[in-house]
């Protein structure tokens, strides 16, 4: 169970590699993953660019607390959050959620959860900047 | 005898003259320290608050030492 | 949209990293991704390899029906299915699949559906060769 | 003047002596390929067949030159 902060682009696939060949051969049969990636537009307006803050050591102890919770709700081997901080441009990775079990029920299931629990619970704030150079913080989050 | 205080986002920048942290003497809530920190502004519903990185609400009591934060919702993942 | 049937082990972090590369940067908000590995238990017996046969020509028909499916129940930007033939060891990915979309909703839903459609629609069957020997036919699927 | 027919996985196996192509000429469904196909066996109800690469019943009609195929249930992903 790991929770990474990349302050840097990060590559989804080289992590879900290194995630997957650190667990035991034979025992997974589902490994359910999620990457959500910057847009060029959100509501109506092209972004150029994204600013992600934190809040450092409540965000971490919150994703590890949402890995927990989805441990305890289903019978999953290994999970996986990375999310992004800092400066974002579009086509970039925001976050990656993954999640190993032996069925691919508790993979599915737990994968949606991890995402749709750190939306609404981890801190983290998005500030676009428009194709016209003005600023804005992101009020809602989207839907799940 | 003090109470550190963090602001974030979109708090951070309209309450550009907050206090990093706040006399602990006097104070019993999140809301007192709000309104230390902000110099009298009263505290807006939408803001979100911490103390010593767990969520607690405006009502909730501080102590000397601790750390609260003030943020509005989050727009992550 | 696309299907792949292999007839040896594929990379799926490779398939995968291929797929969204594929794709137009900035459109993309969410991608989802399933991926089925052989384990070394079925049953409750040990299981140490297996042959999966397929219908050539009708499988890979009912793959492209299942994302034909699939995209027009949900807004999707791509899709993709990676499915093996032949003869698998434990450890070995089984099948891939993975939708990318504006927003998760669709992604998520429509990448469970993908791998839910394909287990009870498409021509393939499983036979396992157990610890001892033996050899038999899996007859049921595993519940989603 | 045929019928081509096609048995996979467990069916395979067990229906060794399974024909490839049968004579279409007095075969109107799915059941009657099955019948000349296996010689006289009657068609199991959990076998599960197709016409020119798409599910059937066995009640359904078969042509000249029509492909036929016989499976056990699925077990793919």
């Amino acid at each position: 169970m790991a929770v990474q902060l990349e302050s840097l682009p990060f590559d989804p696939a080289a992590e879900l590699a290194r995630f997957e060949s650190s667990l035991p051969v034979g025992s997974v049969g589902a490994s359910a993953s999620f990457v959500g990636t910057m847009r060029n537009h959100n509501e109506g307006d092209e972004v150029t660019a994204m600013m992600l803050e934190h809040y450092p050591g409540m965000t971490e102890k919150q994703l590890e607390e949402v890995i927990a919770d989805a441990a305890q709700r289903w019978d999953i081997i290994d999970a996986l959050i990375v999310h992004r901080t800092g400066n974002i441009t579009p086509g970039d990775p925001i976050v990656l959620t993954a999640v190993c079990s032996a069925h691919r029920a508790a993979a599915f299931d737990a994968c949606r959860f991890l995402m749709e629990a750190l939306k609404s619970r981890a801190t983290f704030w998005k500030k676009e900047t428009l194709a016209n150079g003005q600023q804005r913080w992101v009020e809602n989050n989207t839907p799940g | 005898m003090a109470i550190k205080v963090k602001f974030f986002a979109s708090l951070r920048e309209q309450i550009s003259e907050g206090l990093e942290q706040v006399d602990a003497t006097g104070i019993q809530t999140i809301s007192d320290v709000w309104e230390r920190a902000t110099q009298t502004q009263l505290m807006p519903e939408r803001v979100l608050c911490s103390v010593n990185l767990e969520h607690r609400e405006p009502h909730e009591a501080v102590s000397d030492g601790d750390e609260v934060a003030f943020f509005p919702p989050v727009t992550g993942g």
